[in-house]
């Protein structure tokens, strides 16, 4: 079972059981985005409030697995209070790391870090990513003006 | 002759490989089944002796390959109790559900006509005719599931009462609530309304494991796949009646299928082959017959026995076991030994996970069928499901990784 | 590296048989290869230990499975210089050139366009048009085919000339007559009468031959199928333009393919994804991607000098023989190594039934080619095909059959 | 090279280098039929006279291998002069013959029986064939008050 231990590092489970910034019926932020994994049926909403260049409110809420929801709790205590330039260079980082690549901002990712493991399993890669491609998404949405967008799969948009 | 899985199971290479230090235990068969030697054996014979290209060759080796292709028609015929000239091969069971959308379906229905459809059906029994109607504007009625995971037949009465259903599809078992569904009783019901009206089966999930005939079953049109029932990837079938598929136009045009062509058009060969465009899956079919007759030596009934058997006790551990909901009909009598079940407060992908740790391999997913999904109110399931080289000693891997996901997720989480 | 025959020939089970009592020459390539241990050992390898369905899967043989299944479409888009978003995996090249008439053509022609096609084109990349522009009611022109064999560029110029050809369909190699089409002179042709136009090429016969980069020919779409190339039986492409793939439509639909489902409507995969319904050929791409290492270990380029060399001595033994016409073009400069004849005075059934005394395969018949046969005035050729394991030993049985027949049939009868 | 001789007996080939009844340009008689093969390209044209009951004249002509003009010719022989009924009965023990089954007028089928050998040559078979079947077509266009039928396909008819 030592394969298993990649993927749910302990880091990992208190996000799932403990997560931080869930907020269940969000409402009154700037940008919403609602991305689904069909394959898997996670659905997760974001919504997020930027001023003044930065990112300085987010929220989140969806049905998904364990992998999924750490991901997305451990992401907003990295991205919370950072320019939003910022933040889409550490939705880059995280990206290349689910894709095997050494991430050069270990600190700033900070509990983010440990889904280094999740790279090993090909099919969870897409949960670990849920959060983070649908934050980019809301900034997207935010700066073209919208204030709210679907998506029901995030691999077009990885 | 009772099946014996011990003997069985060495006949499966696959089934004596360890995953992660573990002995592996394949309860996956609903999405595909694992491959005999025989089935191996038969396609090495083809590609080591008799490689070349069927029809029309004058030589010994194109003779024998016709002869290896021709041969399964006449196999898989027998299996299912039709008539090899309604044999049609097809890649696998999708593209025969797609034939007789296109074929027929598309070419008959129109604005004032309607197609009946299930909501438990698999994608590849409805989407190809929810497309057909949106592009031809004819109406899909959808027959609705009990709460106990049964198709509602009073409700099916009501929806083809008015005469314009011209043509139903639904599925023999479901491959997700394992439902063995009254096909003889829905048939007629259909056609008591209109006479005409085709009857198209998805056989998918039942012809590897219930005895089949086509004939006693009073359907029109059967789909199947080879790779659930111990044959190879890339072959499946529709068998139809050979009278519906003269009135059929063909999906794929080329090669083999033509009687004539000319710069401006073209005539069709025969039934079946008016169907079968191009250069067939020849190994593939080799492969068929030998999983064909793999089926007839162990006996459908044999096969059915086993299940149910087995599935009882699978479905007994699951129904004691905490936090497990399994959904679909409750007795082996009314199913498949297809078993969904939801775990509670865990999700899913992280049972999977779990289970696949211990060498356990399942489906979770929505085993394409959203439109049940929702009706069900959930978004996915984990499903097991059981063929004849499983036996009681693949419950206990199973139901330990269960206890763990739920010991590792479900705790101090408000579900 | 020159092709070492003797050393290939060790690699392909079939062509250590003996046919009644006679060494086996294989000279039928162009309708099936034959198949190399490699491209056996990989189908093995998927059967016997990562048997299970690809995509979704959370366990391990499902990802083996999936690795095994997408690798094949980075393998051959590597072979033809092609994006792998690109490659969309058919059970044959038939399908393929289905794929584009429906997912295409039939959605985007209508009355006013034209289509254009080429006399000498295989029904597979003529009959699925022609069935599209009967239903919808665009024009299908067609290149004609001059005298020594060669697509008639002049004429196809002024048939593109009121820029209404919309599409233009021909192939890059000939199955009958061996040409070699110059397929960016074409291409370029129709794209300066119209921007738009869409240029698909049958690469079914090129592949296996010659080096091919789809990026180089300047097309959109390039049909092929394994069973030609070393692969096995059940599988073929159309290799793409990803933005093409985007704006098409898909045939087939079901499982696999869609992004969501409902009662009423379902919303597509992404490219290549959502051409793909269905459990797809997985055990076939595994064999498909041994088949392309297969060609790269070989090299497209010496395949060809093996071919032109090959092919040189062929028709020059030919030319020398009594009473045997060459169809297609003399030098191997413009053609390919399927080389089709008539044998004056004999039918070609006879002549095919005394090589195969001889242990000798060729091809009989109208090769799928029904409108090339009537512009060149005659109902069937013989075709003898050469391929890597071939080599000039081969030339005398062939020979010595065609004498046979000769005095057995054509003596004392007046043709 | 012992099969051949199976199927191409001295007697086939005997029919086929001097056919009997070939008529090049047919014409005048009571029903004309057009066969073809499309696999193999072989065509054949048949036309007959049927007086007072007896098929008292056939002709054909054609393109086709060595099988199938053999087999028109043999068939000619067999059965000119004979009652329509009769000759139906020989069409019936010819076509069981080339699926394997022993025929029971052997002196009645004449050369014809020589073809006994094509049933091992599954292909060979229809250009057995075609002749005999377009002759029965013919007759049933006769009897149909047709004077002329084209199929292109045996298969469907035998
Ligand atoms: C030029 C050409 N195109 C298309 C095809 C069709 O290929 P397949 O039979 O694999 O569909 C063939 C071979 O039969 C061919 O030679
Ligand atoms: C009920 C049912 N129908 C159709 C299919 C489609 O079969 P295939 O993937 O072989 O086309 C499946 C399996 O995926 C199924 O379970």
């Amino acid at each position: 079972m030592g394969e298993l231990d990649a993927l749910y590092e302990e880091i990992i489970l208190d996000h799932y059981r403990s997560p931080r910034n869930r907020a269940p019926g969000l409402s009154g932020e700037d940008a919403q985005v609602h991305h689904s994994n069909p394959l898997c049926g996670d659905e997760l909403d974001v919504r997020i409030r930027i001023r003044d260049g930065v990112l300085d409110g987010l929220a989140y809420d969806g049905d998904g697995c364990s992998i999924s929801l750490a991901s997305a709790s451990a992401m907003s205590v990295a991205v919370l209070g950072r320019p939003v330039e910022d933040v889409l260079g550490l939705v880059e980082e995280f990206r290349l790391m689910m894709h095997g690549e050494q991430p050069g901002r270990a600190d700033d990712l900070g509990d983010s870090m440990v889904f280094e493991g999740v790279a090993r399993f090909p099919v969870r890669v897409k949960c670990a990513l849920l959060g983070w491609m649908a934050l980019r998404d809301a900034i997207d949405t935010f700066r073209r003006g919208d204030d709210a967008n679907d998506v029901t799969h995030e691999d077009q948009h990885e | 002759m009772p099946i014996d899985v011990a003997a069985i199971r060495t006949e499966f290479p696959t089934l004596a490989r360890e995953v992660r230090g573990e002995r592996l235990v394949y309860l996956d068969s609903a999405a595909t089944s694992q491959t005999p030697e025989a089935v191996l054996a038969a396609m090495e014979r083809y590609y080591r002796t008799s490689r070349s290209n069927v029809h029309r060759g004058v030589y010994l080796l194109a003779e024998e390959a016709t002869d290896a292709y021709e041969g399964a028609r006449t196999a898989l015929a027998r299996l299912v109790g039709a008539d090899p000239r309604g044999v049609v091969f097809t890649k696998n069971a999708t593209e025969a559900c797609n034939l007789i959308a296109y074929g027929y379906v598309r070419r008959t229905l129109g604005p004032g006509d309607a197609l009946l459809c299930t909501v438990m059906e698999h994608h590849a029994n409805m989407v190809p005719f929810v497309h057909a109607a949106n592009d031809r504007g004819f109406e899909v009625r959808y027959v609705p599931v009990t709460e106990d995971g049964h198709l509602d037949l009073a409700e099916a009465a009501r929806l083809v009462a008015d005469g314009r259903v011209r043509f139903a599809a639904f599925t023999h078992v479901s491959n997700t609530l394992g439902t063995i569904n009254d096909v003889p009783g829905l048939a007629a019901l259909v056609r008591d309304a209109n006479p005409d009206a085709v009857v198209h089966v998805d056989g998918t999930q039942a012809v590897p494991h219930l005895p089949v005939d086509v004939a006693a079953l009073g359907v029109d049109s059967y789909a199947l796949t080879g790779h659930k029932m111990f044959g190879p990837t890339g072959i499946g079938a529709l068998v139809a009646d050979p009278a519906l598929l003269e009135r059929m136009e063909p999906m794929l045009t080329g090669g083999e299928m033509i009687r004539d062509v000319t710069l401006t058009g073209a005539t069709w060969n025969d039934v079946p082959h008016r169907f079968e465009a191009g250069t067939p899956m020849i190994a593939e079919a080799a492969g068929l017959t030998a999983a064909v007759a793999f089926l007839e030596e162990l006996g459908p009934d044999a096969v059915r026995a086993h299940e149910v058997e087995l599935g009882a006790t699978f479905l007994a551990a699951l129904a004691d076991a905490d936090g497990i909901t399994v959904h679909g009909p409750t007795t082996m009598a009314e199913r498949g030994a297809a078993i969904s079940f939801s775990v509670d407060g865990v999700h899913p992908h992280d049972v999977g996970a779990m289970l696949d740790a211990r060498g356990v391999c399942v489906r979770v997913g929505h085993h394409c069928c959203k439109p049940l999904m929702r009706e069900l109110g959930i978004n996915a399931t984990v499903r097991a499901s059981l063929h004849v080289y499983n036996d009681a000693d693949d419950l206990e891997p199973l139901l330990d990784g269960l206890a763990a996901a739920r010991a590792m997720f479900a705790v101090g989480r408000s579900a």
